[in-house]
């Protein structure tokens, strides 16, 4: 019923940026490194793969055309040609991180970095002495704007004062204005700084500037671990190695919708906990993290309002995954441009 | 108040590299060569400050290593314009191209992309760092306090050498200069080199002093607003630093509006830069500055027993 | 010995993409005299002296100075030699000022100090020098806002102050009233007599009877012979540059009765900070060639531009009587009511070189239709317009029509522009200096072409330096001097009044 | 002297270099294609460098690329859009105006289809024509600003249509974080073209948007060789200033051309947005401009070779896809090779209109 493979597995991943970025891509690349060898197989892969439809189909045809029939791709923006191509190559299975679109052979899959954020928050708000927290985001909309409600509602958790500015970069991968951005929060007062872009800059900014931060997609500490309190880090080998073997076993379903993992699925998960942040204050994240864990904490459940009085979640409610998508909403104590 | 003295205190960061290659691009063309590859000779510069910072592990190595590198590169161009007279505009184009592909190319191959450098520490200039609202201005690193003396060097060695006589006159007319004895190509190769060699440096600035790390196509157009500032100071340095420093505040004021939480449509800010570029471009067009002060054989390649 | 060969050449020639300039020239110069040079236009004098001056590298034959054989790398080491050459087309940087332009000019002498210093040095000798040979200069005065005959006196200083032994002067009286040329030629007299080697290259016959110790004649390449001036009769002389007997003055025009008026120029002045015209009045009338003489530089080229529609800064009237003010019309109007323009500049502003003769041809008619509607050229029928106009204006060297129009002799591009502007017979004519750079024969056919037209009824308009000319074709003559026709005269007139107008006004 | 000539024997000889006027055409053509040739060689050693082996690089360049169905179909998908920058950029250039702005161009295009799409303006039947007016006419008005401001105020335009590209992108972005994100899932690209808003396919997968480019390519080249306007831009591109006084419209001239300039590009928004990604996507102009320039260059202006040349630029991109994929080699050398190749053909310019010969002097 489900897809099987015709003939020996052959993967290969398709990459938007180089695998050294220090965040998105290269936490794929380590993810992909424990993949061979838990595997005990090799997995081929490709770097800097634009997300256009020209660029895209001929990596993986010719991919395709040397054997491989998995192919794993890594960006949202290639979510209409792998569907294409999934219908085209029906004997070739794929898989498309913080991809739209599925199908009998193509399933997309992101993490509910929510989650990870939140204890993120709770860590940056343990570490602040003012309150103020920045955070540097790439672009608003919903996958970027849950993260930064997750990180405020956190931070709240331990100290209910805290505010979070949040400055908008335009961009996935930009060092430069992720600097400046870092630098403007600083000067504007925030002592600790999130973020949600790919790049480690805002780490290595709070680090010179003496304040603190927390990382997203890998853990930062590697960089700068004088100012990196906590990271939300991918842990993808987790769910691939899970989802492979699945689909060498043969009967593969994929999820109609896609898989939106939670920490307990094996989407992100935190390295915690760095400097300023005392032994109670982390038992308290650590709690948090194994209630979600058990999904005992749910974090955009009800009641649930935005800064304008909005209700988005009654109380014994949770939010959609459809809505959580749609997220261009903010909760109180976010400070934004949009 | 924190808002004007942090921005204030952010300006020069972005200020320099406009200033360094507008003057690069100046000294150019004051000898007759149009120049238009400073995105690409900032490419140049960056990734080499990087790769050197990460190799000697020394900041002054890594930005004369920037200017060296910038310098050689530089000699593609002068082959093309000088020896090849090809078109100067699709020489710069290509030259911008070039630079693109093989900057990317060895930050990818080499490893260099996002390895963090430490850069510059910042030095005050005490008292002035004392001072109320632009106290921060005067805490910068080390090379920022250089740019003035370089802009002073270049202008005097421009305006008050015979060397730089020398040059103008090529740039102004080359057959005249020929005539004098002056080797005119010598003089068009050294001013290409010498002003690629700054645009170089403000690369390296970008990369191993602001930034501090290397990614692709990380000038982001700040070579061709360089451009654009050369046109509008009318290929005078002081007015290039003006206009530099203009551009500076623009760029350092953006994310602090950001971070002040002040509602703007946010991608409409990321237009200012170019959409002020091109109004003062406008507006020097309107009111109609002298046009004399522009080199008078900018863009004319030079053969001896040509007939002009 | 005083009279030894400062220059000898031996058996020079030079070729320019495959045409050759100079062929097996010889040509010797001794210290103390002046030399004059002379030829036809194009027959190769500014070239060798340009090889003398080191600018051209010659393809074969030797140079001697002071009786060394030397080979120049460079016109640095022509200037290390004691050669200065002051060129036809002046070698000045405009921006600069007097003192930076002989700074530049001094880099073979070995000099120290600061640059100020350095340049104050150079004011003084400026100074200096002009005094000792008779003139006034400001040393900080730019280039650009000196007249004509001052960057003249520049380039002069700028050869004596790098300390020329040899001076080659490359037409310089062209530029100057006969005054200026006077003076100018009596102090070059003064450094052959103190023993230097003066070459003096002209077309002036008075210049080198009046001057010279020996003339030199070139054709085609060549040196003809060597002579001393008083030695022949200048009808020798013509004898020997034209290669034929002298045409001397052509016929002069019957005195004929003009037509109605036709253009009418009022008040015409250049309105930038230059005065190249300054309340021009001018009236032409339809059936006559009027013709405005006067020393070049006296607004004649601000003129022509202004009357055949080329960018130029002018405010003022310019009536056609019957069609409207010609300044509001544009090039391809202008056409269209019948205003043919012959300008002075031919690849400057009537034939793009690079483009094929059909191509230029089919400028003339295209916008009346004739060639096709906007979307479709018939280019069979421009090239067979082309081919019956190339024969009847006998264009020689037409290989074929598409071929590029630079490849066309001075002559023959002449000869198209005007094949061009005569396809339809005009009205009104616009010509500046027609004839420059042409042999007898095209002239003759180029002045043919004009008269014609003013037979046929057409107001001809002649703007040339060259009086002969005035005199051969005009029936009035006016004579142009700082932006104004200061004397009209009407044929015959007294050519001795007509110079002494062009001078005395300056 | 002879002291110095000793020191530096190479110097002994002195050259000079003459402007030729004329060439055969056949000799052109050889060199031409020997620059071309030399490029292809120097390019080949940059990748043997880079860790290609020497052997596959026939096989991955010509024989995989070319000989295969597939891939062939890859270059052509490729092709069109690289044809309609081309030859917007072969129409600016003869009119000797810099345009820069194709990308600018290209995202207005693409952003008035989509309009377009997003309105609903029209019938499904006249649909895609509408969103073709609708690009070219929206490419065309991104290019009116710099070429006014060029007639009217000389305001250089290689740098007002760089500023435009930047301004733009950041537009593109603006409507694709905004109001424009598909409301499915809210990512920043507009929602779906329908079916009847997508480009045709014919035949085997073929895009219609090949079909278009050639017939746009004629229409290019009527433009420049059989109309009237072509003549003009000759004489505008050859000899401005003589234009002018010959009674040529040059501004009119200028004004035209690259108003059709830009509705090419605008085109070529259309037929990415359109042709390939089904939508407006927040990238999809990348690397289009300057590849528009080159092509031009490497054409010569010339609208037919202007075709071919965006074809051999489509292989390189289909090509260097392949030699990322199996070499590890970063997609820039496919730029570094673009580039290689412009600098030679380039050089081959210096041998037909010059000519070096050997002069006296020295020792
Ligand atoms: N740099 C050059 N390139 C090409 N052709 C040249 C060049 N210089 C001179 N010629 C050609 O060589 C020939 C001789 O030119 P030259 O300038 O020496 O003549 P000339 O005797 O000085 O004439 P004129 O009296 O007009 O100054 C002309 O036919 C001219 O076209
Ligand atoms: N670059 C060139 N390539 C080929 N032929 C040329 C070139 N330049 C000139 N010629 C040819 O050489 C001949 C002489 O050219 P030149 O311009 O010197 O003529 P000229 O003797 O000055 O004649 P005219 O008196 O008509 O000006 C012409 O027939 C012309 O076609
Ligand atoms: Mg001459
Ligand atoms: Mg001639």
């Amino acid at each position: 019923e489900g897809f099987t493979l015709k003939g020996e597995p052959k993967i290969a991943m398709l990459y938007i940026s180089p695998t050294n970025d220090g965040g998105w891509t290269q936490a794929f690349e380590e993810a992909r490194q424990r993949l061979e060898k838990e595997l005990d197989m090799k997995i081929q892969y490709v770097e800097s793969v634009p997300e256009s439809a020209s660029a895209i189909r001929p990596a993986v045809e010719r991919f395709i055309k040397r054997g491989t029939n998995i192919i794993i791709g890594t960006a949202f923006g290639y979510s209409d040609t792998f569907k294409s191509l999934s219908e085209d190559y029906p004997d070739v299975a794929f898989l498309n991180g913080s991809g739209t679109t599925n199908g009998p052979n193509l399933l997309s899959y992101y993490g509910r970095t929510y989650e990870s954020q939140y204890l993120c928050g709770m860590a940056a708000g343990a570490a602040s002495e003012t309150g103020k927290l920045g955070f540097v985001a790439a672009n608003p909309f919903g996958q970027v704007n849950w993260t930064i409600n997750a990180y405020a509602m956190g931070a709240r958790e331990m100290n209910p004062d805290a505010t979070v500015t949040v400055v908008y970069t335009g961009a996935w991968n930009d060092p430069t204005k992720e600097r400046s951005a870092t630098k403007a929060l600083i000067d504007q007062g925030a002592d600790v700084i999130g973020q949600h872009v790919d790049t480690p800059t805002p780490q290595l900014v709070a680090q010179e500037n003496g304040v603190y931060g927390t990382g997203h997609h890998r853990d930062f500490r590697e960089f700068a671990p004088k100012a990196t309190v906590c990271s939300s880090v991918w842990v993808w080998d987790r769910f691939l190695k899970n989802e492979l073997e699945k689909i060498i076993a043969g009967n593969w379903v994929p999820e109609p919708h896609g898989a939106l993992l939670s920490m307990e699925q094996g989407g992100t998960d935190i390295a915690c906990c760095g400097p300023n942040i005392d032994k109670e204050e982390e038992a308290k994240i650590m709690a948090a993290r194994d209630k979600l864990l058990k999904g005992e904490l749910k974090v955009y459940a009800g009641p649930l309002k935005d800064q304008n009085g909005n209700v988005h979640a009654e109380a014994g409610e949770v939010v959609s995954d459809g809505d959580l998508w749609q997220m261009d909403w903010f909760v109180d104590g976010v400070i934004t441009q949009q | 108040m924190d808002l004007i003295s942090s921005w204030l205190g952010n300006t020069p960061e972005f200020a320099v590299p406009f200033a360094l290659a507008a003057l690069g691009l100046i000294i150019t063309e004051k000898s007759g060569v149009l120049a238009l590859g400073a995105e690409g000779l900032m490419l140049v510069g960056a990734v080499c400050g990087i790769g050197a910072y990460l190799t000697f592990e020394q900041t002054a190595v890594a930005l004369v290593m920037a200017m060296v590198a910038a310098g050689v590169v530089s000699l593609l161009f002068a082959l093309m314009v000088l020896v090849m007279r090809i078109n100067q505009v699709i020489s710069g184009l290509v030259l911008v191209f070039f630079c693109q592909g093989l900057t990317t190319l060895t930050g990818t191959l080499m490893g260099w992309t996002n390895q963090p450098v430490p850069g510059l520490e910042a030095i005050a200039l005490w008292p002035l760092s004392e001072l109320p609202y632009v106290g921060r201005f005067f805490i910068q690193n080390v090379v920022v306090y250089l740019v003035p003396v370089i802009f002073l060097i270049s202008v005097w060695a421009l305006n008050r050498t015979t060397s730089g006589l020398r040059m103008r006159a090529v740039g102004e007319n080359p057959q005249a200069a020929d005539a004098a004895g002056i080797p005119v190509l010598g003089y068009r190769l050294a001013a290409i080199v010498i002003g690629s060699a700054l645009i170089g440096l403000a690369g390296a600035f970008i990369a191993v002093l602001s930034t501090k790390l290397w990614i692709s196509n990380m000038t982001a157009g700040r070579g061709w607003i360089a451009v654009a500032l050369v046109i509008f100071a009318r290929w005078s340095p002081w007015k290039a630093l003006a206009g530099a420093i203009l551009f500076g505040c623009i760029e350092a004021l953006i994310p602090q509006l950001a971070a002040s939480g002040i509602k703007l449509p946010q991608y409409f800010v990321f237009m200012a830069p170019y959409a002020i570029t091109l109004g003062v471009m406008i507006w020097v067009a309107i009111s109609k500055r002298d046009s004399s002060s522009q080199p008078g054989a900018l863009g004319t390649p030079f053969i001896r027993e040509e007939r002009t | 010995m005083s009279k030894q060969n400062a220059i000898q050449l031996n058996g020079v020639s030079k070729t320019f993409d495959g045409f050759k300039a100079l062929s097996d020239a010889d040509f010797t110069a001794r210290w103390g005299e002046v030399h004059a040079l002379l030829g036809e236009n194009g027959a190769g004098k500014s070239s060798l002296m340009n090889i003398v001056a080191g600018l051209y590298g010659p393809e074969g034959g030797s140079l001697f100075i002071n009786d060394n054989p030397v080979k120049l790398k460079g016109p640095k080491e022509a200037a290390k030699l004691g050669i200065g050459m002051v060129h036809q087309h002046f070698k000045l940087v405009t921006p600069f000022t007097v003192a930076e332009n002989i700074l530049l000019n001094l880099g073979h002498i070995q000099s120290s100090g600061l640059y100020r210093e350095r340049l104050r040095r150079v004011s003084e000798d400026i100074r200096a020098m002009a005094k000792r040979i008779g003139f006034e200069i400001d040393p900080d005065a730019r280039i650009d806002q000196l007249s004509i005959a001052e960057q003249q006196r520049v380039e002069i200083l700028k050869v004596l102050l790098a300390g020329a032994r040899i001076l080659i002067l490359d037409e310089p009286t062209a530029v100057l009233t006969e005054e200026e040329a006077e003076r100018l030629l009596t102090t070059v007299q003064g450094f052959a007599r103190e023993g230097a080697a003066v070459i003096l290259v002209t077309h002036k016959m008075n210049d080198v009877l009046r001057y010279a110790d020996q003339v030199t004649i070139m054709r085609s390449g060549q040196t003809v012979k060597t002579v001393k001036p008083d030695s022949v009769s200048v009808d020798e002389l013509v004898r020997l540059t034209v290669g034929e007997s002298g045409t001397g003055t052509s016929d002069q025009p019957a005195e004929r009765t003009p037509g109605e008026a036709y253009l009418q120029v009022k008040g015409l002045t250049s309105t930038g900070s230059h005065r190249a015209l300054n309340g021009l009045d001018l009236t032409l009338n339809k059936g006559e060639i009027y013709g405005i003489a006067g020393v070049g530089g006296n607004g004649q080229s601000e003129l022509a531009n202004a009357l055949m529609g080329i960018p130029e800064a002018v405010e003022g009237q310019m009536e056609l009587i019957g069609e409207g003010d010609l300044s509001e019309f544009d090039a391809a109007r202008r056409r269209s009511i019948g205003v043919a323009a012959i300008p002075a500049d031919r690849y400057g502003a009537a034939l793009a070189g690079p483009l094929s003769i059909a191509d230029n041809f089919a400028l003339g008619d295209i916008h009346s239709g004739r060639y096709g509607p906007f979307w479709y050229l018939k280019t069979r029928a421009i090239e067979a317009d082309a081919a019956e106009a190339v024969k009847q204006f006998d264009v020689q060297g037409v290989r074929s029509l598409k071929q590029k129009a630079a490849l066309l002799s001075g002559g023959n591009a002449q000869k198209l522009v005007i094949s061009r502007e005569f396809n339809h017979p005009p009205k009104l004519v616009l010509a500046h200096s027609p004839s420059r750079g042409l042999d007898v024969k095209a002239t003759e056919a180029v002045r043919d072409r004009l008269r014609a037209a003013r037979d046929d009824g057409a107001a001809v308009l002649l703007i040339s330096e060259d009086l002969d000319e005035v005199m051969a074709m005009a029936d009035r003559i006016g004579v142009m001097s700082a932006g104004r026709i200061v004397a009209e005269f009407s044929q015959p007139a007294d050519r001795q009044a007509i110079g002494q107008a062009m001078v005395n006004h300056v | 002297m002879s002291e110095f000539a000793l020191r530096r024997p190479l110097m002994n000889r002195r050259y000079a270099l003459e402007v030729r006027q004329q060439m055969a055409w056949y000799w052109q053509a050889l060199i031409i294609a020997g620059s071309l040739i030399l490029g292809l060689l120097v390019s080949g050693t940059i990748l043997v460098v880079a860790g290609v082996p020497a052997g596959e690089l026939l096989n991955e360049f010509v024989i995989l690329t070319l000989f295969d169905a597939q891939s062939l179909q890859s270059v052509l998908f490729q092709a069109s859009p690289l044809i309609m920058v081309g030859l917007a950029g072969c129409l600016a250039f003869r009119a000797k105006f810099w345009n820069l702005g194709l990308e600018g161009q290209m995202i207005f295009g693409a952003i008035g289809a989509t309009a377009i799409t997003m309105w609903d303006i029209g019938s499904p039947a006249i649909r895609l024509p509408l969103m073709m007016a609708a690009a070219m006419a929206c490419g065309l008005l991104w290019a009116i600003a710099p070429v006014l401001l060029r007639l009217k105020l000389q305001v250089n335009e290689i740098v007002s249509t760089l500023m435009l590209n930047y301004i733009a992108i950041n537009f593109l972005l603006h409507l694709m974080y905004g109001a424009w994100k598909d409301p499915k899932d809210a990512f920043p690209y507009s929602p779906k073209y329908e079916s009847f808003e997508l480009l045709p396919e014919f035949g085997d997968g073929l895009s219609m948007s090949i079909p278009i480019a050639i017939v746009i390519a004629l229409v290019v080249l009527w433009f420049i060789n059989i109309s009237r306007a072509g003549l003009y831009l000759r004489f505008v591109d050859k000899s401005p200033q003589v234009a002018r006084s010959v009674g040529v419209p040059v501004a009119k001239t200028i004004l035209l051309a690259v108003l059709f300039s830009g509705a090419l590009a605008g085109l070529a928004g259309l037929m990415v947005a359109a042709g390939q990604e089904g939508r407006l996507t927040h990238s999809f102009y990348v690397g289009y401009g300057f590849s528009g320039i080159l092509i031009a260059f490497l054409a010569r202006n010339n609208p037919i070779a202007a075709t071919c040349a965006a074809l051999l630029i489509a292989t390189l991109f289909v090509a260097g896809r392949s030699l990322q994929v199996f070499y590890q080699i970063p997609f820039a050398m496919v730029q570094l090779i673009q580039a290689v190749l412009v600098i030679c053909v380039a050089s081959s310019d210096f041998f037909i209109r010059h000519r070096i010969r050997r002069v006296q002097g020295g020792e």
